[in-house]
């Protein structure tokens, strides 16, 4: 597949999430869009893989080995970060029962 | 290698020394006692007396600029805990794990300081931001606190995906997530084939880290996170953590300056000034002296990019300068901020009858931060404009724009010594110590040692 | 059209559909599920590309473990029926408006780039993405970074116990 | 009409008289430190003799130098370098000369006797006053002789400057009263608005042969051209205008009468107000080389005594009707400097320093008798009260009307002579003037001394004969009064004209007197003719039933002195102040302190509309990252024009 | 070593002042801090060799900045103003109490460290620093101590003078960048060549600075109120000395570094400045408050130093130099009347006074030779500097010096109005119990009114001395 199409179909997907990020209050979708962001980098990490694999096929069969490892750490890190976000986003429902980011809004100016 | 693998192992032995001791004194000393054996075997590194050596393949580079930041930031956090230990572990019931949370941090920011790979860079990131989300929602009952770490913890989210997104857009570019890829590719190739990808990716990556220095205008999360976090885990995030984003960023841009030199001309200007102005404008109009330096670090941040706009010696020895003079002056006066009872200006009238030493260290801290001469911040602030006026007399317009945003500045650090020493009041604080003092007095002298003789801390790093 | 060119197109028809569902779902928990059918879609790419440890690593963590997590919360808090006020419509056409410029001009600088002209992404060969390979990578040259994920995961374990225990 | 004056009579060591110079200045400092720094130990008697003795011994001094000076000419003493840059040197020297000598007799001769007279007059101040008072005198008399011996113009400055100090000091010397003191600053300022004119002109001086010197730009006059000339001989006259209270610098000299009577004799008769003729004189070669500043000098002066002349016929105030006539005497001398009549003009301020010094002191001796009333309309038959005064004044009256043989006679013809040759209608004005001054002069006589007492009964049982101190000054100056005429005895009257000659040595040789000697025996004739009707006149009218109405139309012009302070107030002061405000509450105010805290105002606005920015919303926070991260992309892709849009104006 | 020791002294007696104690002694300890400085000033110009005059040692290396400092003949007199002035000022205000007296004069000694610095050096950070360093303490002085309004007000100064010099050091580095081996000696920057283009920018860059601290018109207005409400004793020393570092600045540092744009721009400057004469003269004319009268009458007189200045006449030049010193000496002698006046009057309003010269004689009199000073009056020594400049400016344009000489007449009008609304006519309620002066103000004007006079008569050794 030519590999604009998945830098596309990537981008396509990054704004979508952005979007989300934008028009939503709800702080665990806010969450979900950016999880989202992430897929989409995700894709095109694996993407490129494969594209720079291909483009260097005799010489060394392992090259583009290391977008595919990197996703995987991706994955590590959004595990944690969704441990940490849960977290706060459940300490705040005890707090104030909403999950509405602009529920809160003490801090400004 | 000595200071990543050290800060996680004391992080790890802090968080299991939670479980045995209870008593906040005895884990603060446990934690002042990692901090120096941390602070030892870096140096022990540094002076090439015993090094851990682990084969990373390029995923992290020792280099003499990393090792000087590492020990400037290692000594800072020392001096950090010294000063505000027992706020740390007053924060909440965990102290150990506060004090755990804190030196993983500190890992993160030493891999920053190191990294080769964008990998690390991303790693480094997330250890370094993830327990900071922790520490600012740690107040757990105080909205505020809770509001903070919300903003803070879906914010940085955010900006970590728009990091990947430039990584991803990197490694297009590049096929390699070193960060050396790229460089050296000849002229004419770049000039044949439009390469969009690498420079696309730069540039998410650039804003990325922008967003982590509170750079404008991705610097919406500082004001309201740092008011919002508690006073003490503010000045961390403030110093060390922002410090540590700087390093990175010159770590990845002075290497790249080469390519993207030309666009960079505009955005890094642009970015500069909306900081100068965002920082210092807003922080004028602020009630509360908290919120006040939260601006002001948006505003030193400013400052700051000069070095990554102007990667010459200049810019260099500055940041490492301009690290030092801002923290000391940071970590002082939150030290002291942390004492008082009401962070507003009105809180601070009179405290120069009731607390002179306070008063008096205050003060210096804040000519410094403003950037008075005899003090640490004149040199840093000299140092990023001689480095800007190095690169090109061109930027002599940038130059005078920043001096002016300097000079707004003082209006607003002025106002705490206006309220200080010539406002009727008595400005209450908590109890505060003797060897407290003894240690404010100490970095204020540190602050004017270096004020006069910069020199002495530049020297070390090229000695 | 070859059969890859068909899956791909699915799998990305779906996939932009279903992350449109996912901010546009009224109800939470539909915007979860959505979201896994996102996920899904994203692991057949993988598979696609033939990165199957990805694919596969993908499904487990993501759909699985973490999109549960998700649910898990939703229900904890009684999330499941619309309880977000409607935001400001302005605000919304702004969001939109702003994230599609911001689509556009990408794609379009991406039409400009000439280095991306005729290269293609492999589907279906290539053993890169095999486990196999990928763990000894990861246990070689990978195992600094490797290491330090974990220090990650532990800053991780303890911020989510300080924050979620009840005092 | 130039000739060149001699330079070269620089006699070294020819007497020993050249080391004593320095005294003559110096001994009435010394009298004035003394006096001023011990005024509250010394007794009256002593501070007196000191004041009065230091004086004597000066004039004694002069008296030697006059003489050594006669016999051998001009010298100049160098003492210290003042100014010494680049090229500009300007000593510390005197300048020894035929004019400063004489001037240097009428100064301290004339300041002798009324450091005398003042002895007596001041008697009732307390000690401290007394001494302070001696003290100014001294200084003036210090920095008058500074004035004239000074042998550059720089020198001159700084004794112009004393004696306007001096001058200020002493007409505010009764300092409670505030009106006094108006009178005394209005006295500085007028003056200072002529020093600036003096040293413009010095500097022009100086921009154009680099030195001030007298005997060097003398030397290099004809050298300049006519427009620095007028320049510089314009601007000096200015000063001159001040100093000797010309049109439109005059009206402080009136105000000045504020002062105790002696210095109003002094400074305000005698010495001070004749500065601006002495250096006029001094400059002589200068005028004589531009012929517009001759013909505005003649104006000006003319214009001034006529002008004086008729305020003072109906002023009320003794001193007041002196003032004016002194202002209007003055004009005679700027109308002799004008024609060329220098000779004319030094003889006339001679005469004149005698004459009206008697003048002062006898309406000093007045006042003292009717205990310091000066409205002569309550006086009146003083007569047999104040039988010296009552002779001494009437000779300083005939002599000031230019009745032959008194000195006025002489030195008046002398210019009114010479205005005659270069224009006859400045002869018609100069007696007109002439005849003014005999009317109102004797106007004064006839009110005060003639019919009848008019004073309160209190003052009529004090009515008494002024103390010897007093009378012996008034005798002597009428004795000069009376002779100082023949000094100067001009040729056609069978005299020498000895003060021409004596002078000629310093002051360019005039116009050679072309007209026959009928004619001036006509021009005699015909001024003193009308002075003498003018004095009957006088007499016959004020001796009987002086005016004590009030007076109407132009009467009343007069009075009020043609109105010119209520003018200069509301041409000058009035708009100048007015500035002054607008500048302090608009300008500096709104404009430029308004300007300075705009700037700040404008960064508080802009952190309160900042601030706004930072709504506290996550989702708005974000959307300001994402329209910047389209701004940077956009930008990014731009940087060729935007990079080169902004080289082209950075 | 000389002036090391000259800044070396009030900058540790200074330091040590923060901890005595008494506040008699801290007076004492100032004052004999001020008498060391004048001795040693004195005895550098006259009797120690030349040599003593230099110093040099290396400060930072890698700036190439060093400790480098001069004394030559501007900096001998203006140390010498500086010396003595604080000598006269802690003479004058010995009696009267300050709270926190440690503090205050600690602060006054640490600001005559800055200004000796400021004078002395040759390096251009250097300089940058003691041009601070004179700053903060001032800052502290005027917020600390003083009037009503004196925080806002001194922030004003603070923040309008900071601006200023920030962007000199703007200037500085961008000259430092331009020299051949990247250095800041003074030396270095005289043999730069720089463009037309680069003066041009430079020279306001540098010029701005030093006209805010002059100040010169347009940029005064921080003057009058800081002067009014800061507390006198330091208003002797802003006006005193610190204002003439901004003329010092622009000869040393402006004139010879920017030739080009000097001849440029100096018309515009005159204009300014000439405007600035006739306007705060007008100004002051109209002042009802005697300090504010004395700033303003400041105003002028720096102003026609200004003008002369770029008049590029070597005798406005000369006048400039001596008329710094004797302007110093003046207008401290008529703060510390007003101080007199104030103290112990408790108001500072001409029309409320009246009077005084019948109670306070000896007062009376040093007023009227300071005030005759003011306005120029030949024997009083700023005749000879007001000649010069004048002469120097008239050499230059005609119409300028006229119109600037409008300053004697004025001056004369603001001053003598002073003079008599204060001293003369008759007492009123509030100067009806007035006394004379004490012993302590009379000696600081004693030596003020000696100084005046001698130079006035024999001013040639200053001439000499700055030559």
């Amino acid at each position: 597949m030519p590999i604009q199409y998945y830098i596309v179909l990537a981008l396509v997907l990054f704004c979508i999430g952005i979007i989300g990020v934008l028009i939503r209050r709800n702080a665990i979708i806010i969450f979900m869009c950016i999880e989202l962001m992430l897929n989409a980098a995700n894709l095109l990490l694996v993407a490129f893989s494969k594209m720079h694999n291909a483009a260097a096929t005799a010489t060394n069969s392992n090259v583009g080995i290391e977008g595919q490892l990197f996703v995987f750490f991706i994955m590590v890190v959004a595990a944690a970060e969704v441990s940490i976000g849960l977290a706060i986003i459940v300490m705040m429902f005890r707090n104030v029962h909403s999950i509405d980011v602009n529920f809160l809004n003490r801090l400004k100016n | 290698m000595n200071a990543i693998i050290f800060s996680a192992l004391i992080g790890v032995v802090m968080m299991l020394g939670g479980i045995v001791i209870k008593n906040n004194a005895s884990i603060q000393s446990l934690a002042i006692i990692l901090l120096f054996i941390l602070l030892g075997s870096h140096l022990a590194e540094y002076y090439n007396l015993f090094n851990i050596h682990i084969e990373t393949h390029g995923m992290l580079a020792k280099n003499r600029f990393g090792m000087f930041f590492n020990t400037i930031i290692i000594s800072l956090t020392l001096l950090y805990v010294l000063l505000s230990g027992d706020e740390i572990a007053k924060a909440g019931t965990y102290g150990a794990e506060y004090f755990a949370l804190l030196f993983f941090s500190l890992c993160g920011a030493t891999i920053l300081s190191s990294y080769n790979n964008l990998l690390m860079l991303f790693l480094g990131v997330e250890i370094m931001t993830i327990p900071l989300f922790v520490l600012t929602a740690s107040e757990k009952k105080n909205l505020k606190s809770n509001e903070a770490g919300l903003k803070y913890f879906l914010m940085g989210s955010f900006s970590t995906g728009i990091l990947l997104m430039g990584i991803a857009l990197y490694y297009g570019g590049t096929g390699l997530f070193a960060i050396e890829a790229g460089i050296g590719k000849n002229a004419n190739e770049i000039q044949q084939t439009l390469r969009i990808l690498l420079p696309l990716g730069l540039l998410f990556i650039f804003i990325s880290l922008a967003f982590k220095v509170s750079a404008a205008p991705f610097h919406f999360w500082t004001p309201d996170v740092y008011d919002g976090a508690p006073s003490v885990f503010t000045s961390f995030m403030a110093t060390i953590v922002k410090t540590a984003g700087f390093i990175a960023f010159i770590r990845l841009f002075e290497l790249r300056s080469v390519d993207m030199s030309y666009s960079w001309k505009i955005l890094l200007p642009l970015i500069i000034i909306l900081t100068l102005l965002a920082g210092n404008i807003t922080a004028v109009f602020q009630q509360s002296v908290k919120r006040m330096l939260a601006y002001s670090s948006i505003a030193h941040a400013g400052f700051m990019l000069f070095a990554l706009y102007n990667p010459n010696d200049f810019g260099k020895q500055g940041i490492l300068l301009y690290t030092v003079a801002y923290s000391l002056a940071t970590i002082g006066t939150f030290a002291v901020l942390t004492k008082m009872k009401d962070y507003t200006y009105e809180g601070y009238n009179g405290l120069a009858k009731s607390k002179p030493v306070l008063a008096a260290t205050n003060t210096i801290f804040l000519l410094s931060l403003a950037g008075i001469p005899l003090t640490a911040g004149f040199f840093a602030k000299y140092y990023m404009l001689a480095s800007a006026l190095k690169e090109s007399t061109r930027n002599l317009w940038l130059v005078i724009v920043a001096v002016l945003f300097a000079a707004v500045s003082v209006y607003y650090y002025f106002r705490v010594i206006q309220a200080m020493y010539f406002k009727e009041g008595n400005a209450e604080t908590t109890e505060i110590k003797p060897f407290f003092k003894v240690l404010l007095i100490i970095i204020a002298a540190l602050i004017i040692v270096i004020g006069l003789m910069p020199s002495l801390l530049l020297d070390l790093f090229y000695a | 059209m070859a059969i890859t060119e068909i899956i791909f197109w699915f799998l990305s028809a779906l996939a932009v559909i279903s992350a449109i569902m996912v901010v546009v779902s009224k109800s939470p928990v539909h915007s979860v599920l959505w979201l896994v059918t996102v996920f899904f879609a994203i692991s057949g790419h993988y598979i696609l590309l033939n990165a199957q440890f990805i694919a596969i690593v993908n499904i487990i963590v993501y759909a699985g473990a973490i999109m549960v997590l998700f649910l898990f919360v939703l229900m904890l808090m009684n999330l499941n029926k619309e309880t977000e006020p409607q935001k400001n419509l302005w605000m919304k056409l702004t969001g939109v408006i702003s994230g599609g410029c911001l689509l556009i001009i990408l794609i379009s600088l991406i039409r400009q780039a000439t280095e991306i002209k005729g290269k293609i992404a492999i589907t279906k060969t290539g053993d890169i993405g095999l486990i196999k390979v990928l763990g000894k990578e990861l246990f070689s040259n990978y195992v600094v970074p490797f290491e330090i994920s974990s220090v990650l995961f532990l800053s991780a374990m303890i911020g989510a116990v300080v924050i979620g225990k009840k005092d | 009409m130039l000739s060149v004056v001699n330079l070269s009579f620089i006699i070294h060591n020819s007497s020993n008289m050249n080391q004593l110079v320095y005294l003559i200045p110096l001994l009435p400092l010394i009298g004035f430190l003394v006096n001023g720094l011990l005024r509250k130990s010394l007794s009256k008697s002593v501070i007196a003799v000191i004041g009065s003795g230091v004086i004597l011994a000066s004039f004694i001094i002069s008296l030697l130098l006059f003489f050594q000076v006669k016999n051998s000419g001009e010298q100049i003493i160098n003492y210290f370098n003042l100014i010494s840059i680049d090229k500009l040197v300007i000593p510390f020297a005197f300048q020894i000369d035929q004019l400063s000598s004489l001037f240097l007799l009428i100064i301290t001769g004339i300041g002798f006797l009324i450091h005398v007279y003042s002895a007596a007059y001041m008697h009732e101040e307390t000690n401290e006053h007394y001494g302070r008072y001696f003290a100014y005198l001294n200084l003036f008399v210090f920095s008058m002789l500074l004035l004239v011996m000074g042998a550059n113009y720089v020198i001159m400055f700084f004794g112009w400057e004393g004696v306007g100090l001096c001058s200020y000091l002493l007409i505010g010397f009764w300092f409670k009263n505030n009106n006094y003191n108006y009178a005394a600053k209005k006295a500085f300022i007028m003056n200072r608005i002529g020093d600036l004119g003096f040293l413009l002109a010095v500097f022009w001086i100086i921009a154009k042969i680099g030195t001030v010197n007298y005997t060097d730009v003398f030397a290099a006059a004809s050298s300049f051209s006519s427009t620095d000339i007028t320049g510089i001989t314009i601007l000096l006259f200015v000063g001159a205008m001040g100093k000797s209270a010309q049109i439109p610098l005059y009206t402080w000299l009136p105000d000045a009468m504020a002062g105790p009577t002696p210095v109003s004799a002094l400074i305000h008769a005698a010495t001070m107000v004749t500065a601006g003729i002495y250096m006029i004189a001094r400059s002589n070669i200068l005028y004589s080389l531009s012929e517009i500043t001759q013909h505005l000098v003649a104006i000006v002066g003319l214009a001034t005594a006529l002008f004086a002349a008729t305020i003072a016929i109906k002023q009320n105030d003794i001193k007041k009707v002196l003032a004016y006539s002194t202002v209007s005497q003055l004009g005679y001398m700027f109308l002799g400097l004008g024609v060329g009549a220098y000779t004319g003009a030094v003889f006339h301020v001679m005469t004149h320093a005698f004459f009206k010094a008697l003048l002062f002191l006898g309406a000093g001796s007045v006042i003292h008798a009717m205990h310091h009333e000066q409205d002569m309309r309550k006086m009146g038959g003083l007569k047999k009260y104040l039988p010296i005064t009552h002779i001494t004044f009437l000779v300083g009256c005939i002599a000031i009307s230019g009745i032959p043989p008194f000195s006025g006679f002489f030195s008046k013809d002398e210019i009114l002579a010479a205005a005659y040759e270069k224009n006859s209608i400045y002869w018609g004005i100069g007696v007109a003037t002439a005849a003014l001054t005999a009317f109102y002069m004797f106007r004064l006589y006839a009110t005060t001394f003639l019919g009848n007492f008019r004073g309160t009964n209190n003052q009529a049982q004090h009515l008494h004969e002024s103390p010897t101190a007093m009378t012996i000054p008034l005798i002597v100056l009428a004795a000069l009064s009376i002779i100082g005429g023949f000094f100067n005895v001009p040729e056609v009257l069978g005299g020498h004209s000895s003060l021409h000659q004596f002078l000629s040595p310093a002051l360019t040789s005039e116009i050679v007197h072309k007209s026959a000697h009928s004619t001036e025996y006509m021009l005699m004739g015909i001024s003193v003719a009308i002075a003498v009707i003018a004095i009957i006149i006088a007499i016959n009218k004020f001796s009987k039933k002086p005016e004590l109405q009030e007076t109407h139309g132009f009467a009343k012009v007069l009075e009020n002195k043609w109105y010119v302070d209520e003018l200069y107030d509301n041409i000058i002061v009035k708009p100048l102040n007015n500035l002054g405000g607008f500048f302090k509450n608009i300008i500096e105010r709104k404009g430029i302190d308004g300007m300075v805290n705009g700037v700040g105002k404008l960064v508080n606005y802009s952190a309160r509309q900042l601030r706004l920015l930072q709504n506290g919303l996550v989702g708005g926070y974000i959307l300001f990252m994402v329209l910047a991260i389209i701004v940077l992309i956009y930008v990014w892709i731009n940087d060729n024009h935007i990079l080169s849009f902004f080289y082209k104006y950075f | 070593m000389v002036p090391v020791w000259l800044i070396l002294i009030p900058l540790l007696t200074g330091l040590v002042s923060f901890g005595l104690q008494n506040a008699k002694v801290v007076k004492a300890w100032a004052l004999f801090s001020t008498i060391i400085s004048t001795t040693l000033i004195i005895a550098g110009i006259y009797f120690l060799p030349p040599s003593n005059l230099q110093f040099n040692a290396v400060w930072l290396t890698m700036l190439s900045s060093n400790f480098s400092f001069k004394i030559d003949g501007m900096s001998k007199m203006l140390c010498l103003l500086t010396a003595i002035s604080f000598l006269i000022i802690f003479i004058a205000i010995n009696k009267n109490e300050y709270k926190n007296s440690k503090s205050f004069y600690a602060l006054m000694l640490l600001m005559q460290a800055g200004f000796m610095g400021v004078f002395t050096t040759t390096d251009a950070l250097l300089f940058y620093f003691f041009w601070e360093l004179a700053l903060i303490p001032a800052y502290f002085l005027c917020s600390m101590w003083g009037g009503e309004k004196r925080i806002q007000v001194t922030f004003k100064f603070f923040v309008y003078t900071f601006t200023g010099s920030l962007i000199m050091l703007c200037g500085i580095i961008y000259l430092y960048f331009q020299t051949p081996n990247q250095t800041f000696s003074l030396e270095s920057f005289y043999n730069l060549h720089l463009s037309h283009q680069q003066q041009s920018i430079l020279f306001w860059l540098f010029f701005i600075a030093f006209a805010i601290k002059m100040p010169m018109f347009p940029f005064h207005t921080w003057q009058p109120d800081t002067y009014e409400q800061s507390s006198t004793g330091v208003t002797m020393a802003l006006s005193g000395v610190m204002a003439k570092m901004g003329i010092f600045a622009v000869i040393r540092w402006v004139i010879p570094i920017f030739p080009e744009a000097v001849n440029h721009f100096n018309n515009i400057i005159i204009i300014l400045s000439t405007i600035g004469i006739v306007y705060a003269s007008l100004i002051a004319i109209k002042q009802d408050d005697l300090k504010r009268m004395i700033a303003y009458s400041s105003i002028a007189h720096i102003g026609l130093m200004c003008a002369a200045i770029f008049s590029q006449n070597n005798m406005a030049m000369q006048g400039v130099l001596i008329q710094m010193f004797n302007h110093g000496i003046v207008v401290i002698g008529l703060w510390v009347v007003a101080d007199a006046v104030e103290q112990q009057l408790g108001t500072r309003k001409l029309s409320e006074l009246g009077g005084l010269a019948q109670k306070a004689p000896a007062l009376a009199i040093f007023i009227v030779v300071l005030a005759f000073a003011n306005v120029a009056l030949p024997l009083a020594s700023s005749f000879i500097g007001e000649f010069l400049m004048l002469n120097g400016l008239f050499q230059h344009n005609i119409l300028i010096a006229a119109i600037a000489g409008t300053t004697i007449i004025l001056s004369a009008v603001y001053t003598l109005n002073m003079v008599q609304k204060i001293f003369y006519g008759n007492t009123v309620a509030l100067t009806e119990k007035a006394v004379d002066i004490s012993s302590n103000i009379k000696t600081a004007l004693i030596i003020l009114v000696t100084i005046i006079i001698v130079l006035g008569i024999y001013p040639q050794p200053m001439l000499n001395l700055v030559k």
